[in-house]
């Protein structure tokens, strides 16, 4: 089981209110991603939940009970740090051996529940070496390793990866992704990368300066970003936000396409523009597009599209696919 | 003209440097430069100086145990130009024997001391004890005990415990001497291991331990005299400087309940300690201001030095012990009650006969040869070893007996 | 980083240091094991002539010498003791929040400015003495019979003198370790159930071992020529019962002016200090690459 | 951790600290304490309250001036300091950045330089010195304190110059520096708190070395070592003298000790331990 | 002028052989991409370049001068590094105007240097502050602007942006591109993020281990790649490769085919298959296909592609966009 609940839960440090009034509800078994921009209080959220800071005020609840003033170890919750924070000086055997040692479970079961996760890691050909000697990956997995074996109510996750490089990112993503299938245990993870956000998650909660902007599956998001700020926030390349006159057209104060909802046309469409830089990925060409009267807009063509500095094009955006907010920012 | 001058930080020396500008007003063209430093590192130095010819002194102050040894290895200059008026005559013959060698004179001394019993004429009173005129140690051992016993708060005896060949060892050695015993036999055979050396060291255990006071192996001189000036201590004997300060009313709370007498000797022997001490101003054969330093050394010992300090301080503050004039001056007499027995101590004293048995070395307590200050100060471990009843007697002397014996096979008396 | 050309000026710009030290330690060095041969007494510059291995024979023979190594190893392994769990103790105390922290951590340190004379006088006459000390003042105050440490105690005395000097610099390297422990680490081991002095055990004593080995080391090297200290409270004393290696020389070099001994002490003292040294790298330096 | 940390923790930690404090610097405080006193009162008991008399103080300036080994001391200590620092930042430039398979091995060797015993050497140098002139002379002195703290003196700045990123003595190779100019206008600014720190331990050390300055100088460059061995035990009552004397001898130190301790402190924590 | 060659440059450290043999040739103003895997010896060739390292074995011409010799300072060469490398204990203002002061040149002139540098990097307003005040991107121009002022015949780039997050180094590589531009000088750009190499190169160089395995524009590779391994380094998420029959059928041992270039459908295709995972990242949908005799494949679907774990697709390959390798791994 792994239900958690906030209630009103408000965190202060000092007189600086980071996070001004929460609640959510996380479900038993949800994976969960905490996503805003840097120093929106992601984070201390979570190290709140963890019990490594105490609310201010307000309560958390962990299948029903109350644990706000409870210790961290009480709690029956698993961190793993963005510095993994391994123990440096004992083996990867050890280290995922050292919550169990902590709870005085008896060798034998230590050594199984070790080798166990070691097997599920793909870690067994490691256990004797120091983190020291691990790749960025490995000791990612080793970090999970000493959480999963105590096999805690739920795992949180401070930006696991953000260590890590690409390639591998994209691997450990895959790796955590089917470890939440394997265990159906909750997990909150907190992350910046619109990729990992949008691919593992049950449930996106963005926060912005302590607020919760919105909350709802990915695609939810994608689709029908409730403001301004989600609509920016979720989506790579970025929507395009446009103002004036065009959004007046859609009785909007602003209305948002996004760049792979413009269809692209060097003959004719909705608006005219002239190519800027256009980045070329190969499958993906990105066109940076001024456009009459409305300003710089981004489109995604396929990488076969061949247009260059300075051509005319023409931009379509696709019907149903605009977004329109209000003077507050909220989608109408 | 700068000199540079070496000195010991007791008191005579550093009122001296305070009356050094009388020096500096005389002699416009002598600058001074002091290095005032304690007995030990002073020695170390200096002889470090001295032998090594680091040349960094022009005026040394040096015991009467190095004069003669760095006489002998000619580095020392010999003193021929203390001036006209300097009455060499004057200065006691004792003292003055243990600077010449060779019929010169390569010290001056500036002040000198023998030993002697400091004792409160109020406790002696009140145990019902009369001091006699050449009292034994048998006597100072019933004494001390009983006092010890009438008073829980005072100590009978104060002596010298702290390791040391110029510390607890000029204590033993005197008593030793007195005892009969010697250092070294005439083929410098080391003498620890016979009776008079074992019974004197036993009795100075047992008598320490009995009326001592705590913590002795600890206490040489300053201790011992901060002890008495306290009242803490029924008798103490030491050098004779040590009557001025006991006697002084500004520091001692005893100064008017202390007399002082003969050091003691042991029924049937004929030998007070033979103790002799002096502070001695000398110039080291590397210095090259050879005359000015003869300047000021003169000036320093001289007479006329003396007769300035009792017009600005008090005759009670005089260096003593080096002229006979000094113990003939009425005022003196009248302003220190110890002169008396101080000159009788000084002249009782003979360097060249410590012992009643011959001995192949001169020096009362302390033997004058270069290997002394090491050994002296090892034995002297020793035994403090034995006094802080981390081992015994018998052990103590035997270990002082191989370690003289390997010492001086070592530096060649043996052969 | 590593072109040819750097490489060259490197090894020039390290020859000063090294050219130095190596006069620094050659000369000297030289010397000693030149005089180690030579009967040689300042104060007897007559009997100046080729010793063979008599001065040797002579220090090594001396009743003191196994006593003094022994001493050597006490006093530097129980001040080592006494700095590093002292150390450790304190810089846990005063990493934890405290009002004025600053001035606690000015106070603590503050010995370690002392110079080693003044250290030791202090000590003997106003804390130790057997008749004025602040130590018998307490004895007495609860009707104890003071203690004559120099004399009772004389070792362990030098010992307490030496690590009350010592023990500021070893709070302060341990205390800046203790503050470079990852604070996700530690929270970390909260999170798994650590208590304490689990997390004292298997987090924060690992974590200092590296500051561990720079207080072993640099202070092994000081405290293996620790004299001063010894010099003005018991002169190595009563009997040996203090006499370091140090302490021995320095008898044998400045109050017997045997330079011939000295010199043989010396070089035994070097062999000796080397084979610490070895054996303290081997043990301990290990730690210090990472 | 910003934790809450409770009060009542906090003053039991504070209550704990403070006495610890109070009993480590007792010594000193006493010591001071005592130099107030009159000789009678220093041997009097504990007394924490003296009469504040300064009379201790006249006394010590009387028998010996204060202010020529201080000048020495200063002299002395800062100046092999300096040179040390000159000599060692070069060397452990070529340690830290370009080092080999033997760097760790010179170290170590340089290191136990330091374990070798004094007084074995003393008359060997006591005549190298009297024939060189150096003896009693502040650069001698200088010069002796130098060699004898270099060894650390490098070890420290090695265990800095290597928390500094080689990259960045890159970049200043690229934009055309020459060896000195990657030296004193890169290295060494950026190494300043560690530099730093090396220095004020060096100043400490040099400030209490007792064996050389007393051994080497008689008058003209005696430091407050010195000084200090001219009151060790004289006679009579000096409990208050030597106090007074002692505080003398130390307060230079002690106080630029204090004043710097946040220094020395920062410098530690990058190089040595971490 | 910035013409950069390289003649049977080799590298070893001790007995490791970092580098064998390369031949490069680099012409004036040209924007060279090092890509290849982590370890490859990129830094290791860019630092040769610099004169950071010396050549083993080789020479290096600038502009038809040899250099193998030179320290790194003569070759007229500018590096910002991965780290920046700003000197800490300096303003902005001085960091820019260090090469200058180095190549003491006139106060006057420094300033006006300096100052025009900040102006096209949008630092007038911080020439004040130490690099500490600055955050990532103003750093990492503040190093550009020291590489510029000099005037340098190539910029060396070292991974730039790598410390840098998403958001902003898009902003930056767009800024360099500018740059580059702008200035038309060499500029040689180590990386191992493929948007990077792809948008800003004219020319990508491919190493594996210390060999250069393919030379030539950004689309040349993802089009053309010569031989496996530029196959699958080159193009995000991996080309599939495909060996046994399939490959057989069209003469090669392994055939290649972009996730891009695979079509989708519920209904009919070339190939049958299972989905797997799927990651719905709203613009495009990756879908893991576990295809009947091949293996795993990789497809792009786009954001709307309602499919679900378990579901069958047909996939069918772009005619022309198959990619044939030999058993050397050579492309045929
Ligand atoms: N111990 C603290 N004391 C004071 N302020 C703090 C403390 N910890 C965090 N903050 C502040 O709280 C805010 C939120 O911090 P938090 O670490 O939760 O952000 P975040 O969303 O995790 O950011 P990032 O994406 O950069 O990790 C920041 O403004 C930060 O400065
Ligand atoms: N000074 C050195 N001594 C020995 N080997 C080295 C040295 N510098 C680099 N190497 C080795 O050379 C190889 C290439 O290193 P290099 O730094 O050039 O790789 P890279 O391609 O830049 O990798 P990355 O993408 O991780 O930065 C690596 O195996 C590395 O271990
Ligand atoms: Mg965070
Ligand atoms: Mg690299």
């Amino acid at each position: 089981m792994g239900n958690i609940t906030l209630k009103n839960v408000h965190k202060a440090f000092g007189a600086t209110v980071i996070i001004p009034d929460i609640d959510l509800d996380i479900a038993d078994g949800e994976f969960v991603v905490f996503v805003g921009p840097s120093g929106c209080g992601k984070s201390t959220l979570l190290r709140l939940i963890a019990g490594l800071e105490d609310t201010t005020s307000g309560t958390i609840l962990i299948d029903g009970r109350e644990v706000t003033d409870e210790a961290p170890a009480k709690r029956g919750l698993a961190m793993v740090f963005q510095s993994y924070a391994l123990y440096p000086h004992m083996s990867v055997y050890n280290n995922i051996a050292f919550p169990l040692k902590m709870a005085k479970v008896d060798k034998d079961t230590i050594d199984r529940k070790v080798r166990s996760a070691a097997t599920t890691l793909n870690l067994t050909n490691y256990l004797e070496r120091r983190p020291g000697q691990l790749s960025g990956g490995q000791r990612q997995r080793v970090a999970i390793g000493r959480a999963i074996v105590r096999q805690p109510k739920a795992f949180l996750f401070d930006e696991p990866l953000s260590n890590l490089d690409a390639a591998l990112r994209g691997t450990m993503r895959l790796e955590i992704s089917e470890l939440h299938q394997q265990l159906a245990t909750t997990m909150i993870y907190v992350t910046h990368d619109q990729v990992e956000a949008m691919t593992m998650a049950d449930k996106i909660v963005v926060l912005n300066a302590g607020n919760i902007e919105q909350v709802g599956s990915p695609l939810e998001l994608y689709r029908s970003p409730r403001n301004l700020f989600v609509a920016g926030f979720i989506g790579s390349p970025r929507m395009n936000l446009i103002t004036g006159a065009e959004a007046a057209k859609h009785g909007a104060q602003t209305i948002g396409v996004r760049p792979e909802h413009l269809k692209l046309s060097t003959a004719s469409g909705t608006w005219k523009g002239t190519v800027g830089v256009a980045e070329h990925l190969g499958s993906d060409t990105f066109l940076h597009i001024q456009v009459d009267g409305i300003g710089q807009v981004t489109a995604r063509a396929d990488g076969e599209f061949a247009v260059d500095h300075g051509d005319q094009v023409w931009l379509t955006p696709e019907p149903g696919k605009i977004h329109r907010f209000n003077e507050a920012g909220e989608a109408i | 003209e700068t000199i540079t001058i070496a000195t010991v930080n007791n008191g005579d020396m550093i009122r001296m440097q305070r009356l050094a500008e009388d020096f500096t007003a005389k002699h416009p063209d002598i600058q001074l430069q002091w290095v005032t430093l304690e007995e030990n590192v002073l020695r170390e130095r200096v002889t470090t100086d001295i032998a090594a010819g680091g040349g960094q002194y022009d005026v040394m102050t040096i015991g009467n145990y190095e004069v003669p040894i760095w006489a002998k290895q000619g580095w020392l200059l010999e003193l021929d130009g203390l001036g006209d008026d300097y009455d060499v005559d004057d200065l006691l013959p004792a003292i003055r024997g243990g600077l010449t060698v060779d019929g010169k004179l390569y010290a001056a001394p500036f002040y000198g001391e023998s030993a002697m019993i400091m004792y409160r004429t109020d406790l002696f009173e009140a145990a019902g004890l009369e001091m006699p005129a050449s009292p034994t140690w048998e006597f100072i051992g019933e004494a001390a005990r009983k006092i010890k016993a009438d008073n829980p708060d005072v100590n009978g005896i104060c002596l010298r415990g702290k390791a040391g060949w110029g510390e607890n060892m000029a204590f033993i050695t005197a008593l030793a001497n007195s005892y009969g015993g010697r250092w070294f036999d005439e083929n410098w055979q080391p003498q620890f291991d016979q009776p008079e050396w074992k019974e004197a060291f036993q009795f100075y255990i047992d008598l320490m331990n009995d009326a001592g006071p705590a913590g002795a192996s600890s206490n040489g001189f300053n201790e011992n005299l901060t002890l008495f000036q306290q009242g803490k201590c029924g008798m103490w004997m030491d050098a004779t400087v040590a009557a001025s300060f006991v006697s002084n009313p500004e520091d001692s709370q005893v100064a008017d309940k202390v007399d002082f007498a003969i050091f003691p000797s042991k029924e049937g022997v004929d030998n007070h300690g033979h103790w002799l001490w002096s502070w001695n101003l000398a110039v080291p054969a590397s210095s090259g201001k050879a005359e000015a330093a003869q300047t000021f050394i003169s000036w320093a010992t001289d007479k006329a030095y003396t007769e300035m300090v009792a017009e600005k301080e008090g005759w009670a503050n005089v260096p003593p012990g080096t002229r006979t004039s000094l113990y003939e001056n009425a005022a003196y007499k009248e302003a220190a009650p110890f002169a008396e027995p101080t000159l009788e101590a000084m002249n009782a004293a003979d360097i060249t006969k410590p012992s009643v048995k011959p001995v192949p070395y001169t020096g009362g307590q302390f033997v004058a040869i270069p290997e002394f200050q090491g050994l002296g100060t090892t034995v002297g471990q020793l035994f403090a070893a034995a006094l802080a009843g981390q081992s015994s007697v018998d052990d103590a002397l035997a270990q002082a007996q191989n370690i003289a014996t390997r010492e001086m096979t070592r530096a060649g008396y043996i052969k | 980083m590593a072109t040819r050309q750097t490489r060259t000026l490197a090894r020039f710009m390290m020859a000063p240091a090294v050219v130095l030290l190596l006069i620094w330690m050659i000369v000297p060095l030289s010397m000693t094991i030149w005089y180690s041969f030579q009967n040689y007494n300042l104060l007897n510059p007559m009997t100046r002539g080729f010793a063979g291995w008599s001065n040797y024979v002579y220090f090594y023979t001396d009743p003191a010498f196994y006593q003094a190594i022994g001493n050597t190893l006490m006093l530097v392994g129980g001040v080592l003791f006494i700095t590093v769990v002292g150390g450790i103790l304190l810089a846990l105390l005063l990493d934890q929040p405290i009002f004025g922290q600053g001035i606690v951590r000015i106070l603590v340190i503050s010995p370690f400015f002392v110079m080693p004379p003044v250290a030791a006088l202090v000590w003997k006459n106003m804390i130790m003495h057997p008749g004025y000390g602040v130590f018998a003042d307490i004895s007495r105050f609860f009707g104890l019979q003071p203690v004559d440490w120099f004399a009772q105690y004389p070792l362990f005395s030098i010992i307490i003198i030496v690590a009350w000097q010592w023990l500021p610099f070893a709070t302060l390297i341990l205390l800046t370790a203790l503050q470079s422990l990852d604070e996700e680490q530690k929270e970390a081991a909260e999170m798994d159930g650590a208590n304490f002095l689990n997390r004292f055990w298997y987090l924060t004593l690992p974590h200092l071992a590296r500051a561990i080995t720079v207080v072993i080391l640099i202070q092994t090297i000081f405290l293996l020529a620790v004299y001063a200290e010894i010099l003005v409270t018991t002169n190595g004393g009563p009997g040996y019962a203090s006499t370091n290696l140090a302490f021995l020389i320095y008898r044998t070099a400045l109050l017997s002016y045997d330079v011939g001994g000295a010199s043989a002490g010396g070089v035994i003292a070097v062999i000796l200090a080397n084979i610490v040294a070895i054996f303290l790298m081997r043990a301990v330096g290990r730690n210090l690459d990472r | 951790m910003a934790r809450r940390v409770s009060t009542r923790h906090k003053v039991i930690a504070t209550f704990a600290a403070w006495l610890v404090a109070f009993v480590i610097f007792f010594p000193i405080l006493y010591m001071v304490i005592t130099s107030l006193k009159t000789e009678p009162e220093a041997i009097a008991g504990i007394n924490l309250i003296p009469s504040f008399t300064l009379e201790s103080y006249v006394a010590v300036q009387q028998q010996n001036d204060y202010f020529k080994p201080f000048m020495n001391s200063v002299v002395i200590a800062l100046g092999s300091t300096l040179v040390a620092l000159i000599i060692a930042i070069p060397a452990a430039w070529s340690m830290a950045f370009s080092p080999t398979k033997r760097t760790k091995d010179i170290l170590m060797w340089m290191l136990s330089t330091k374990m070798m015993p004094a007084v074995g050497v003393l008359v060997p140098l006591f005549i190298i010195f009297r024939d060189t002139g150096l003896l009693d002379t502040r650069i001698g002195l200088t010069m002796i304190l130098t060699l004898i703290n270099l060894p650390i003196v490098v070890w420290m700045l090695y265990t800095y110059f290597r928390e500094i990123p080689g990259e960045i003595l890159e970049a200043a190779r690229m934009d055309g520096a020459s060896l000195s100019g990657e030296i004193i206008y890169v290295l060494t600014p950026m190494a300043v708190p560690g530099i730093a720190s090396t220095m004020l331990l060096n100043i400490i050390l040099a400030w209490n070395e007792a064996f050389w300055t007393l051994r080497l100088a008689a008058a003209n460059a005696a430091p407050l070592t010195a000084f200090i061995a001219s009151f060790s035990s004289p006679q009579g009552l000096f409990w208050a003298k030597l106090s007074a004397a002692s505080t003398l001898a130390i307060a230079p130190i002690l106080i630029m000790g204090w004043f710097s301790q946040r220094q020395l402190v920062r410098g530690l924590t990058f190089g040595a331990v971490k």
